[in-house]
């Protein structure tokens, strides 16, 4: 009981730490860079062009990752940096505890800041009178109405599989800087690296490593559902020679995963010991 | 007295509705000076108004012939000023001999004396072998040491030194406290000090600068501010205090309890008798392990002159006010 | 009575860089000050204390508990860190009242417990400010209030009067001694340590990761018999004092500075001096001014050990 | 000789201070040599470099010993029309540095970006404003220093290759003409390769003075670049349309390029005039926060 009451307090003070914080209108920034560009695009192309481009290339391999890693970097790290953990580890808490609340704090804010970024340039591309400057103030607030009616006329699954991706990914990534902070000291430059350096190596290089990283999975999503994207993919020449697996099976895997690394970060923030220099 | 080193008249600073310094007029004599203060009592504001690093909202100071509150001087003026920063600061990267000589070239020291300069001062703050070293692992005491060598490495006339013992441990701050004693009194520097450890102050000037809330309250020489009040010895015994007190008693004195323990024993005249105490002391049968003539502390001019009463052992009877007389804050109008 | 603290061996390591080394000590209830140089390890011995840190050998009880993430520990153990850091965007009766209740309170004792530590540090005009317009006492006196406002058995406070003005370190020196009074036991970590003098009289001196003296300060310097006890006194005729002096068989030295007419004396057995001094000046009748053996302070203890 | 002894504690300065000391040149000098001292990082950035500029210069000699004669008899038959064909494709002095510069392009902000983070955010990470504002130095001074501090490497990774070129250029061509007849292209390429030098050190300093570390300056300037160059490429993708790339340092720096050698591509939808603007808003915002931001170190101190 005491274990949920800590992580709750834990997860609202990160929350407000988070909604105050430079990290996070940073974060708004990146989120809302796609959905500018789809809005602008909106007028010259057609929406089954911009949004699996779109989706694919920015939201999924660079806004999804960027938005995450910021808000999960500072799960530990950062009360590390301020020094501030000094007093919540000794308190009588479990650390566990403090770093589950957190997380989920972290998860909540970076998988709504994705999902608004992707549903929007869903939407931002699906607008009828996108990339027009001189649109009236009326047809915005109607824009909700119809959007609902124009994603319908997008191909099947095309909208549902890019949100459902942008929430995987940010649940994923948001573990992965934030797991990185328990053991490592420089938990953001790390994560930059694993998903920029690593993972964007392992996705594009031929083979079966593509299973090692996140944006493989995310990718089954997309292909799973909407032959466009499938499409689009099959023209990338990297990713020949390895097959995609269905969502169900990619969502089980990925579960998996984050089942274990969850376990051994909340295992290594009760056991390691944090050193403060001064 | 010679002319002044600094003298300031009707300086105000805002900022915003606060005013950090309240329009005060103030001249600081040569030698080592003390400038004592709560938290924001307007002292870094000073310091900053004295390097002609902010402009003053109202007023003027000159610092030794220089106005830096004027746009002209606002540089020139720390030609002649050397600051000792509060807080860890040093150069990235750098060793303690580059540090110290890329600040004197900075001032306008030539390549050649600034090394010889750097040297000079390293060896005269006690950096040996360290001086090659990058600063990055130095030890408290060393940073400070080297802090204090930057200061003078262009031979200032007048020294800002900013809680110069802060985080030092007792044999660092002795070596400090050496150092700041040996350059006011016998190199003839001013040297205005800031510090919260008020025995510090004490030890190494002869004058004091009591600010609060934006305006001086007290100042003085040392020796004057602190000096006897009345005929009061302050005596501590070893063995039956009781009977020593009857005695003194009987004697026609009056005891009462001393504040920081002991006995304190009022004189009826200007001039008080130890031998007779030790002579009583004697017929009871007791040890006297310390007497001295009751000379008020530092401290106890400091807290009378911020307004607080001295030695308010109690929480309640503390006056209301200085609750947060730290608190810059609290000051709005 | 039973120590709080007891360390067998303690030892602790950074790599290759020593931190404590093979430290043994009984820490009994009550007020006890830990001093030593910097780099001594006694920041390390307070990590280890609150189980910051694990040790790398020996054994380490605080209040009968292993401290690594220790909960039973922690519900008993208040602790006010050196580093200037806290929440800023958080008031300081948010910031108390948050640590109140993951020491598992409900909100309503969590803000009533935390109102009440606030005022003792005088905080309660400025308590429901942003922390971060708080000066550098301010914050101090807020890492302090939470430190003690859950009543705990033992507040382990590591230089808790750097960056204080005179005023507010008489406050907290003040409420150090009313903590102590009331029967909690304090470990405090100071450089400032005649402050540490006017707490308590016990201490515990660690040098070189070593424990080097620990005890009552009196009783310390008492041990270091190698040093003969300095006393100065001011006497109007400081010559005929000093001849007299000299005559005592415990008297081991007596110079006179011409400059200022101070006597220092130096003498093997200070509890004998200090007795037969009335007798001799009242015979005498040298007209003693003043009378101070400041060698016995911890200063001069701490000077001696260290070097 | 008299005796006299020397035991004084405290030496007084005798000596006098500068009249006009250049004070930014020593915080330039000496940023310079803190870069200096890391050298596993200089290894790394310098290598490709060197290979460029080796390469290039190569290529220069190569094409003026062909045309020379030295290597090939131009009057046998046949030879001239293979030495025409080579050193047509090793490209004239010009060309080669257009070439070296735009590949050298990236490589060169990596290096001012490596020098140049930590100059201001570790200064203020470490309060050496403070030391550095309690002397006599304006804002500017410290400014200008940091600047050339870190335009120091620049200058090394971008200005000094082109002028090797140039000076291989000159002593292999017949009878000094490359720089009897171009001279002024040598000038070209000192102004052009300053002004990116220039252009990035300013950018480098301004995302500096915005940040608390050098490492967060370093994310922050290639977050920048990336972001910059990805969203413009994304932009002239989705619409077809070029001024998009004004956006991209890179690009623009092309065209200034293209325009100063009169390399202009007639396809090219964006004015000179445009890019000039681009770079020039660039460098307004820069200067701007980095004389706000600079203002409130002297303050803070």
């Amino acid at each position: 009981m005491h274990f949920l009451k800590t992580a709750w307090l834990m997860s609202r003070l990160q929350m407000r730490s988070l909604v105050l914080s430079r990290r996070l209108l940073i974060c708004v920034l990146l989120a809302s860079a796609p959905i500018a560009i789809a809005w602008f695009a909106g007028g010259h192309q057609h929406a089954t062009d911009i949004v699996p481009f779109i989706g694919m290339f920015l939201v999924l391999q660079v806004v999804a990752p960027l938005i995450s890693l910021t808000v999960g970097s500072s799960v530990v790290t950062e009360e590390l940096e301020n020094r501030t953990i000094t007093y919540i580890f000794t308190r009588p808490t479990d650390r566990a505890a403090f770093f589950l609340g957190r997380l989920a704090s972290s998860t909540v804010v970076s998988t709504i800041l994705v999902t608004i970024s992707s549903a929007g340039v869903i939407w931002a591309a699906t607008y009828p009178q996108a990339g027009q400057a001189n649109f009236k103030r009326e047809r915005i607030r109607r824009g909700a109405h119809e959007m609902v009616e124009i994603v319908r006329d997008l191909p099947e699954g095309l909208a549902t599989g890019l949100i459902a991706a942008s929430v995987v990914a940010a649940i994923m990534y948001t573990l992965i800087s934030a797991g990185l902070g328990v053991f490592f000291r420089r938990a953001m430059i790390l994560s930059l690296v694993y998903t920029f350096a690593i993972e964007g190596f392992l996705a594009n290089i031929p083979g079966s490593t593509q299973k090692l990283s996140v944006q493989f999975y995310l990718r089954s999503f997309l292909t799973d559902v909407h032959e466009m994207s499938a499409s689009i993919l099959s023209e990338i020449p990297m990713l020949t020679g390895t097959t995609l697996y269905t969502a169900p099976e990619a969502l089980t895997r990925l579960a998996a995963a984050y089942s274990v690394f969850l376990l051994i970060s909340a295992l290594g923030i009760r056991t390691r010991q944090y050193m403060m220099t001064s | 007295m010679s002319e002044p080193v600094i003298s300031i008249r009707n300086l105000v600073k805002c900022y915003g509705k606060i005013r950090a310094l309240d329009g005060f007029d103030l001249d600081i004599p040569s030698g080592p000076v003390g400038l004592l203060g709560p938290n924001g009592s307007g002292k870094t504001t000073l310091l900053k108004l004295l390097l002609g690093l902010l402009v003053p909202t109202e007023g003027e100071a000159t610092v030794l012939g220089f106005r830096p509150t004027q746009r002209r001087d606002r540089l020139s003026v720390r030609t002649v000023v050397g600051y000792m920063p509060e807080g860890d600061c040093i150069l990235p990267g750098m060793s303690a001999i580059e540090l110290v000589s890329t600040l004197a070239r900075i001032t306008g020291l030539r390549t050649e004396d600034a090394m010889t300069r750097a040297h000079e001062v390293l060896d005269y703050v006690q950096l040996d072998e360290e001086r090659y070293r990058p600063t990055d692992g130095y030890s408290t005491g060393m940073k400070q040491r080297l802090k204090l060598a930057q200061a003078l490495a262009h031979d200032p006339q007048l020294l800002l030194l900013d809680e110069p013992t802060n985080g030092l441990d007792p044999k660092g701050r002795r070596q400090m406290l050496d150092l700041v004693e040996d350059l006011g009194r016998t190199q003839g520097k001013n040297i205005l000090l800031c510090s919260h450890l008020l025995q510090d102050v004490e030890r190494t000037c002869d004058h004091v600068v009591v600010l609060n809330e934006g305006g001086v309250v007290e100042q003085g020489k040392v020796s004057e501010l602190t000096a006897a009040k009345g005929a009061l010895l302050l005596v501590e015994v070893e063995g039956e205090s009781a009977r020593f007190i009857e005695q003194l008693q009987a004697a026609g004195l009056q005891t009462s309890e001393g504040t920081e323990g002991g006995l304190r024993i009022q004189w009826p005249d200007a001039d008080p008798d130890a031998d007779r105490v030790f002579e009583l002391a004697q017929q009871a049968g007791v040890a006297i392990t310390q007497l001295r003539q009751q000379r008020s502390s530092l401290e106890d001019v400091f807290l009378r002159a911020v307004g607080v009463v001295p030695h308010a052992t109690s929480d309640t009877d503390a006056s209301p006010s200085h609750g947060d007389s730290d608190d810059l804050l609290g000051k709005q109008p | 009575m039973k120590p709080i603290i007891k360390a067998t061996g303690l030892g602790r390591w950074y790599g290759e860089v020593i931190g404590l080394n093979d430290l043994n000590v009984e820490i009994l209830p009550g007020i006890t000050g830990l001093v030593g140089p910097n780099g001594a390890g006694k920041s390390t011995f307070m990590k280890l204390l609150v189980g910051e840190m694990r040790p790398s050998s020996g054994s380490l009880e605080v209040l009968g508990h292993t401290p690594f993430a220790n909960q039973e520990l922690y519900r008993q153990l208040g602790f006010c860190p050196q580093q200037d850091a806290l929440y800023d965007h958080m008031t300081g009766l948010q910031f108390v009242t948050h640590c109140m209740r993951l020491a598992n309170l409900n909100h309503t004792d969590a803000k009533a417990m935390a109102t009440r530590a606030l005022q003792r540090v005088h905080l309660e005009n400025a308590m429901n400010r942003p922390v971060s317009g708080y000066s550098k006492g301010m914050r101090q006196r807020t890492k302090l209030a939470q430190a003690f406002a859950h009543t705990p058995k033992l507040i382990i406070a590591d230089e808790p009067l750097t960056g204080l003005d005179p005023v507010a370190r008489h406050q907290v020196l003040d409420l150090y001694r009313e903590l102590g009074d009331s029967g909690t036991s304090l470990i405090i970590s100071s450089h400032v340590l005649h402050e540490v003098q006017s707490l308590t009289p016990r201490i515990v001196l660690i040098h070189r990761g070593r424990l080097l003296a620990q005890g009552p300060v009196e009783d310390v310097r008492q041990l270091l018999s190698r040093h003969p006890r300095k006393v100065h006194l001011r006497a109007r005729e400081p010559r005929a004092l000093a001849r007299a002096l000299l005559e005592l068989p415990h008297v081991h030295s007596a110079t006179l500075e011409e400059a200022t007419g101070d006597l220092h004396i130096e003498t093997r057995d200070i509890r004998a001096f200090h007795s037969d001094l009335p007798a001799l000046a009242s015979r005498t009748r040298s007209g003693i001014e003043s009378l101070e053996s400041s060698d016995a302070s911890l200063d001069a203890v701490f000077d001696y050990l260290v070097g | 000789m008299r005796a006299s002894t020397h035991t004084e504690i405290y030496r007084p300065f005798t000596g006098t201070l500068r009249e006009h000391p250049r004070r930014w040149v020593t915080i330039g000098v000496s940023s310079a040599k803190q870069g200096f001292k890391r050298k596993l990082p200089a290894l790394l950035l310098f290598t490709p470099v060197a290979i460029g500029c080796v390469i290039a210069c190569f290529r220069v000699y190569f094409r003026f010993q062909l045309l020379s004669g030295d290597l090939v008899n131009i009057n046998s038959p046949g030879a001239a029309g293979i030495t025409l064909m080579v050193t047509e494709t090793l490209g004239d002095v010009v060309s080669n540095i257009f070439t070296y510069t735009q590949g050298m392009a990236f490589f060169s902000l990596m290096i001012v970006a490596w020098y140049g983070a930590g100059l201001i955010a570790e200064d203020r990470r470490l309060g050496a404003n403070l030391l550095y504002f309690s002397r006599p130095i304006s804002r500017l001074d410290y400014l200008l220093g940091k600047g050339a501090g870190a335009a120091f490497f620049g200058f090394l990774a971008l200005t000094l290759p082109c002028l090797l070129v140039c000076s291989v250029a000159t002593f292999t061509s017949p009878e000094w003409s490359f720089i009897v007849e171009e001279w002024a292209s040598i000038l070209k390429v000192i102004l052009f390769s300053s002004i990116w030098v220039g252009t990035v050190t300013v950018l480098v300093l301004t995302i500096s003075s915005l940040v608390g570390r050098k490492s967060h300056a370093l994310i922050g300037i290639i977050g920048a670049i990336v972001l910059s160059s990805g969203v413009s490429t994304v932009l002239a993708h989705l619409f077809n349309e070029n001024s998009f790339s004004l956006l991209n340092l890179f690009q623009n720096f092309e065209r200034l390029g293209e325009w100063m050698f009169d390399r202009w591509n007639p396809d090219r939808k964006v004015t000179i005039t445009q890019t000039a603007a681009a770079l020039g808003g660039l460098w307004t915002l820069c200067l701007f926060i980095l004389a706000v931001r600079v203002r409130k170190m002297e303050v803070v101190a």
